[in-house]
């Protein structure tokens, strides 16, 4: 067992555990804390996989930015004074059974495919590669993502604007 | 035990069962907006793992990129209208908002 | 300037006058004396156009004549065109001046007769367009033309008889005479094609010209007599000739200037006319049946005329009987005459029923002649126009009547002497004293013995000069001296002997009276044409104007004796012979007859077929239809019920399942997302790749 | 005029003012009305400009070299369709002395109909669109060489005809538009089956040497395109040609209409709002006999010798029976429907003649009871617009109240009775003339006389009862015209007493052609003996 399966492992655990508690905690705002540990582990992996530019994208965008915009929509949407947020679950059991076949379903089979795989060489740096791609060959797509998150900014004030009187 | 694809993979697929738990089962509007969340970060997983394991180069990162910028811009339109649900209905709580049947 | 243009100019003057009256007869309230001004016009272009004609042209034709249609060449009879044109004869110029001369002096008359009537400028339009189409029928030179404005006198005929169309028996009566002419124009059309088909030709002359030739209609005489029978159908519409002569009498619904214009003088003379322009085409069985309608005309409507009581409808059915008298003796063959007593007739019995109008006028619209007498006081100068214009009609000497009358006689009694057809003759004298009968029992009904009706009587007075200058004129003209130095001979006279010709025949000599043969013929100069005829009617001459003087001066006397001298008693005859004087007094009850049989029988006709479009042609068609609709609705069940049953069935089945689904529609997005969890799953299974 | 297609413009000048109308808002009135004005004036004008440029010596009918102002180009072009093989129609127009008259007569119905229109108030829009579409039907009818072509305005015409019917009529207006619609489709089968029949019959031989089946109308006429074994060639020993000549008569009788394909016209007169009546009969029914001869006529020329006195028989039998049934009407507007029943039996009459004379007469009087009954149903909608009642016994006396107009309905009603310097009498004369010359009809036309008799009955006993007698208290309201109405009947006026005047106005414009049409009946297709029948 190397380090680096070490490492893999706890990260791994990380993300499981800390998701788990996120979709199972009573209480919202633990949810969304163990959220953040989630992410954080998902950005750790990332790393391991070598996408050391995306691992530092994932705790920007989604730590730094979603996860702080959840909080606020928590905040908002139950009253502050009341500091008990808890919220309910719903049809728990045939929930576990689904879920719970659907992923032992997709895990054999994850197992039992014979993956040809073909670890890639490390590559030093892949922010200098990615930039390029982006420019070249996406560049379409980047653009348009561009749009989108303009329209997708746009759009969010207009839903959530207050109507006026 | 080498650390394989598949171990990527298995940690991604039950991350998504994960997600998919947290959205069939929270009431809570946020949470289902989190499940999706962590579904998201499953399939990502699985393209920066492929892109790794599959000898693609580099596009699995670009498109997880991609994803993530989805993402955010789900978010906040998502966040937008949780936040008029919850103008509208005083609560955020996905059963009871069945408006969907008539 | 031309003859031909001074007639064409003549021919629209009239025409000019309708149309400015009917469109500006509203704005200008005197403008009916243009249209008077006009006729006096025509008049004396008539007038120059006559006196021309007859002095420098007498013996030539004028002939004007242009392609109204152009067929081309055409597949099947090669080239042919439709012309139009005025012919000018001796015949046409005298006409004209007799239609002008009664015309213009109609107009004048109705300024006066007419006063006060609402339509008073639209009467003289009226007056325009019926002189514009009368000159048209005596112009032209070519029966087509003709035919075109014998219809249109017939519509002005038409208008006037309905002038006062407010009253029903006014309107019913216009459209009775134009419908009547219709059934002889009917006649005349068919006589018409009949010539064209087989000449190609409208004109008189050239269709005279190939008969000369002996080209005969298809070939054979029953045709040529046929197409002059029915030519004469027109005539016998037009003229009123038995048994079409109903209209007539009706027709005095109309103003009575016009009954004397339209209904005395000249449109009804159009029938004769129209005879005389075909004479030379006739067969003599043709001739032959033409002289026994005459005939019965004349009879027929003097018996009439003897027991009615109206002034107007006695005066017309002495002008029916007179132009029976004009028909006949186109019939016999004695062409002059009938064309003569044309003319002679026209100015008389305009004169009679210009005066009839007076006497009207003066009575305040009372037309019964038994609400009148002693009017001879009140009204002189109609009084004395009246008795010379009856006396003309009577035929007594001195007044033209007597020659023109004389004349007809004399050749009815040749005729029968030459044929053997002595009935045509008896007839005639039978008629003739009837005829100075009837006439005097008028005059000294209305102007002598005591005034019966009082009131009226004192109320009457002499009409205006308007109307009494042309009955002086037309009084005037009855007089012998303007046709002849010889109150005794007419044939001495400018008339017979200068102006009017009979013409020869063309038809060939097969279907010619023998009288007529052309080895017959001894020239233009005598007023027959056969010598044999001449000769036949000389010899006629003396015992027809005895027995004439005679059978007229009986008439005259009886009158007299029964209506001044009270000899007879005309109630005790009435009583006597009741059925008789039902019989005459009801018109032979003809115009019932027509009632119950063709009028009655057209209108049953047309409400039985009616009945049948309704019922039955619609009903097929409406049948159709609903056994379409029968069918559809069988097939309409069966779909609806059938066919649509069991698409309506799966329905039913699918809405069961729909419902028993529902239940998992919850609305909750949650829950479709677990069964899209489960659906996955059941996916993964089936399409496991181990 | 080389080169311009102005036979196309006016067919489809109204279309292009339907456009406009379409886009104008519904409530801009005014405007509609002026475009469809305008847009049939147009057309009139363009009419006018044909007639001054046409060249009178030129036959037509059975040669394309002289036909005039043609427009032509393939239209529809699809090559190796299995068994049809290949499919061309031509887009062929064109006119000869036969079209010329029925051109300028639709024009000209087209504006009388248009201001009679001016005072619809129901869904104006709709109604003026549809107008528009009926014009260019109308005219498309009488200029198509082309057997499609001429297929195709004829179905066009019948609709916007039906919901004009249908949606402005009067109270049965449905059951008028429906049996208007049902019968008339009925005819259009029959030709359509026809029209079938003579394509897989005819060839045409196209510049690059190809034989191909046509609808060309002109083709058909040639005896030596026809293939020998065709369903309908004249080489064909069977007797389907006669058939095929019936079943296209019945086709174009229902149009005219003949006895007893006649009632739906009584009925469609009745109900339709006046602009439409004057449509149905000025311009409608010559269609029926404008296809014969257009058709049926050079075409079928030996059927048409053989049969010629059977035409000329239901001629008759139109003329008087249809004088009899109006004689026997109440309402003002049947009476004139079944007069024109009566007035088309002279036309068929005159047609069958196959004379000179009588063909001219017969289109001559097409054109004229275009004209006269379009003036009488304008003179029925001017007094049912004032009064609201048609009824012949509820009038009387209104010469006294209304004398222009009664001035106007004497030019008409003595027009419709064929009084001579007015235009009908000539028609009727040379259809006479013409009818009478030919030995095997001649007692038929004799018969036929009747009908100027009762045609004069039944006109002046509607006069009498409608405006003679005394003045009903109860109309002593009604206004005398208006300024609109006198737009309609003057030129109307004018145009009865000139053609009465001067016939060769028109006569001149067909007789070339008619000439031609005569000597192609008569002589063409001669040499196929016929068997049974």
């Amino acid at each position: 067992m190397s380090l680096y399966d070490i490492i893999f492992y706890l990260f791994a655990l990380l993300v499981l555990v800390s998701a788990f508690i996120t979709v199972t905690s009573k209480n919202i705002v633990h949810s969304a804390f163990s959220l953040m540990f989630t992410l954080f582990g998902v950005a750790g992996i990332y790393v391991l996989l070598g996408a050391d530019f995306l691992g530092v994208v994932q705790l920007l965008v989604y730590v730094g930015g979603i996860l702080i915009l959840m909080i606020f929509g928590v905040m908002m949407t139950n009253e502050i004074t009341n500091v008990d947020i808890k919220t309910g679950t719903t049809q728990v059991v045939p929930a576990i059974i689904g879920v719970g076949l659907f992923a032992g379903a997709l895990t054999s089979m994850m197992l039992r495919t014979g993956w040809n795989s073909q670890p890639s060489e490390n590559m030093d740096t892949t922010t200098y590669a990615i930039g390029k791609l982006l420019l070249t060959e996406y560049v379409l797509i980047f653009e348009l993502l561009g749009m989108l998150l303009l329209v997708a900014l746009i759009g969010a004030a207009s839903v959530a604007r207050k109507e006026k009187e | 035990m080498q650390v394989e694809l598949t171990h990527f993979l298995v940690v991604s697929t039950l991350l998504f069962s994960m997600g998919v738990f947290a959205i069939v089962t929270r009431k809570n509007a946020i949470l289902v907006l989190m499940g999706i969340e962590l579904m998201l970060n499953a399939a990502n997983i699985n393209f920066v793992a492929f892109s790794k394991f599959g000898g693609f180069g580099l596009s699995g990162q670009v498109i997880a990129l991609f994803v993530i910028i989805l993402a955010a811009a789900e978010a906040a339109i998502a966040l937008a209208i949780v936040l008029n649900i919850y103008k509208t209905f005083s609560n955020v709580n996905v059963d009871e908002i069945n408006n969907l049947k008539e | 300037m031309s003859l031909i243009s001074l007639s064409i100019i003549t021919l629209f003057l009239p025409l000019i006058g309708f149309t400015v009256l009917i469109f500006f007869g509203k704005r200008f309230e005197k403008i009916y004396l243009f249209e008077v001004g006009i006729l006096f016009a025509a008049l004396i272009i008539s007038i120059l156009i006559a006196y021309f004609k007859l002095t420098a042209y007498i013996n030539q034709d004028l002939i004007f004549a242009f392609t109204w249609i152009d067929f081309g060449v055409t597949p099947l009879i090669g080239e042919f065109s439709i012309d139009l044109g005025i012919k000018i004869d001796n015949i046409t110029v005298l006409m004209l001046f007799v239609v002008n001369l009664i015309s213009f002096l109609v107009h004048l008359y109705s300024i006066e007769y007419m006063k006060g009537d609402i339509r008073f400028t639209r009467y003289f339009a009226y007056l325009g367009i019926f002189t514009f189409s009368m000159l048209g029928i005596v112009l032209t030179h070519n029966i087509l033309m003709m035919f075109m404005f014998w219809e249109l006198v017939g519509l002005s005929s038409y208008l006037l008889i309905g002038f006062w169309y407010e009253k029903d028996s006014a309107s019913d009566a216009g459209k009775k005479a134009f419908l009547v002419n219709r059934v002889g124009d009917i006649g005349m059309l068919i006589g018409i094609l009949i010539l064209f088909t087989n000449y190609h030709t409208f004109t008189f002359d050239e269709i005279y010209a190939q008969i000369a030739v002996g080209n005969l209609p298809f070939d054979s005489y029953a045709w040529l007599t046929a197409s002059g029978i029915l030519i004469f159908m027109g005539a016998v519409g037009k003229s009123a000739q038995f048994p079409l002569h109903v209209w007539l009498p009706d027709a005095m619904e109309g103003p009575t200037p016009v009954s004397a214009l339209i209904h005395a003088a000249t449109m009804v003379a159009a029938g004769v006319y129209l005879l005389v322009r075909i004479f030379v085409m006739l067969t003599a069985d043709a001739m032959l049946v033409i002289a026994v309608i005459g005939a019965i005309t004349a009879l027929v409507s003097a018996t009439i005329a003897l027991t009615q009581n109206d002034i107007k409808k006695v005066l017309a059915y002495s002008t029916v009987s007179q132009l029976g008298y004009m028909v006949l003796s186109i019939g016999i063959g004695a062409y002059a005459f009938a064309f003569f007593h044309l003319m002679t007739h026209a100015f008389f019995k305009a004169c009679l029923f210009l005066g009839s109008g007076s006497v009207i006028h003066a009575m305040h619209h009372e037309q019964d002649i038994r609400e009148m007498g002693g009017l001879k006081k009140k009204l002189p100068i109609t009084y004395y126009t009246f008795l010379i214009s009856s006396l003309a009609i009577s035929g007594v000497p001195l007044f033209s009547g007597f020659l023109s009358k004389d004349g007809i006689l004399a050749g009815s009694l040749a005729f029968g002497n030459l044929t053997g057809h002595w009935l045509l003759p008896i007839i005639g004298f039978t008629v003739a004293l009837m005829t100075a009968f009837y006439m005097f029992r008028l005059v000294l009904v209305t102007f002598h013995g005591k005034p019966r009706n009082q009131e009226k009587f004192d109320h009457a007075h002499e009409s205006p000069k308007a109307m009494t200058i042309p009955l002086i004129t037309l009084a005037a003209l009855s007089i012998f001296i303007f046709y002849t130095p010889n109150p005794f001979n007419s044939e001495a006279g400018w008339v017979l002997s200068d102006w009017i010709r009979t013409p020869e025949q063309v038809v060939p000599n097969e279907v010619r009276f023998d009288f007529m043969k052309s080895d017959a013929a001894t020239g233009q100069s005598e007023i027959t044409h056969s010598q044999m005829y001449t000769d036949a009617a000389h010899h006629a001459h003396y015992p027809a104007m005895i027995l004439s003087l005679v059978l007229a001066g009986i008439g005259i006397l009886i009158a007299f004796m029964m209506y001044v001298w009270g000899k007879i008693d005309s109630e005790k005859l009435k009583t006597k012979y009741n059925s008789l004087y039902k019989f005459s007094l009801n018109k032979w009850y003809i115009d019932e007859f027509y009632d119950a049989s063709f009028i009655a029988g057209t209108h049953k006709s047309a409400k039985i077929l009616a009945w049948f479009d309704y019922n039955v042609v619609d009903g097929i068609v409406n049948g159709t239809a609903a056994l379409g609709r029968f069918v559809s609705m069988l097939s309409g069940w069966f779909d609806t019920y059938v066919v649509d049953g069991l698409v309506n069935f799966f329905a039913l089945l699918n809405g069961f399942l729909g419902l028993s689904l529902r239940r998992i529609q919850t609305g909750k997005v949650q829950t479709y997302v677990v069964f899209v969890v489960f659906s996955l799953l059941v996916l993964m299974f089936f399409f496991r790749p181990f | 005029m080389e080169g311009f297609p102005i036979i196309s413009l006016i067919t489809f000048i109204p279309v292009i003012g339907m456009l406009v109308i379409l886009f104008l808002p519904k409530e801009k009135v005014q405007n509609i009305k002026i475009t469809a004005l305008a847009a049939t004036l147009i057309q009139l004008v363009l009419s006018v400009i044909l007639m001054a440029n046409y060249n009178y010596s030129a036959g037509g009918i059975f040669e394309e070299s002289s036909f005039q102002f043609i427009d032509k180009f393939r239209w529809i072009n699809i090559e190796g369709l299995s068994w049809i093989g290949t499919v061309k129609i031509d887009y062929f127009m064109g006119v000869d002395g036969i079209s010329m008259p029925m051109v300028l007569l639709t024009s000209i119905i087209s504006v009388i109909a248009c201001i009679s229109s001016w005072n619809i108030s129901k869904s104006l829009k709709g109604y003026f669109a549809l107008f528009l579409l009926l014009d260019t039907g109308m005219m498309g009818v009488f200029v198509s060489l082309d057997f499609f072509l001429f297929y195709v305005f004829w179905e066009l015409m019948l609709l916007p005809m039906y919901f004009l019917i249908g949606i402005w009529g009067g109270p049965r207006k449905e059951y008028a538009a429906i049996k208007f619609f049902l019968y008339t489709l009925l005819g259009s089968i029959f030709i359509l089956i026809v029209m079938l029949g003579l394509y897989f019959s005819a060839m045409e031989i196209l510049p690059d040497g190809q034989r191909v089946f046509t609808f060309n109308i002109l083709t058909m006429m040639d005896q030596s395109n026809y293939t020998q074994d065709g369903i309908l060639s004249p080489f064909n020993p069977n007797n389907w040609r006669m058939l095929a000549y019936i079943a296209l008569f019945i086709g174009f009788a229902i149009k005219i209409p003949m006895f007893p394909f006649h009632t739906w016209l009584p009925d469609a007169h009745v109900e339709a709002p006046t602009p439409i009546s004057v449509i149905l009969a000025g311009v409608l029914l010559k269609m029926g006999t404008y296809g014969i001869l257009r058709i049926s006529y050079p075409i079928f020329p030996d059927i048409t010798r053989e049969l010629a006195w059977y035409i000329a028989l239901f001629g008759a039998v139109n003329i008087i029976y249809g004088a009899f049934v109006a004689l026997a009407q109440k309402d003002f507007k049947k009476l004139i429907a079944y007069s024109s029943v009566s007035h088309m039996g002279y036309v068929l009459l005159g047609m069958a003649s196959l004379t000179t004379a009588g063909i001219n007469g017969a289109i001559l009087q097409m054109f004229n009871h275009g004209t006269i009954t379009a003036m009488l149903f304008l003179i029925v909608g001017v007094v049912y617009d004032r009064a609201h009642t048609r009824g012949l016994n509820d009038f009387g006396g209104l010469a006294s109240q209304m004398p222009v107009y009664t001035g106007f309905v004497t030019v008409a009603f003595f027009a419709a009775i064929g009084l001579p310097s007015l235009s009908g009498f000539i028609s009727e004369a040379l259809v006479f003339i013409g009818a009478f010359h030919v030995e095997s009809i001649r007692v038929i036309t004799i018969i036929s006389t009747l009908g100027i008799l009762l045609g004069a009955g039944y006109m002046l006993w509607a006069m009498q009862r409608v405006f003679f007698g005394k003045l009903n208290e109860k109309w002593s309201g009604l206004q005398d015209l208006e300024m609109r109405e006198y737009i309609m009947f003057i030129p109307l006026t004018i145009i009865i007493i000139l053609l009465g005047v001067y016939p060769s106005l028109m006569l001149d414009v067909m007789n070339t052609s008619v000439n031609t049409l005569v000597d192609f009946v008569s002589t063409n297709f001669t040499n196929i003996s016929l068997g049974g029948l």
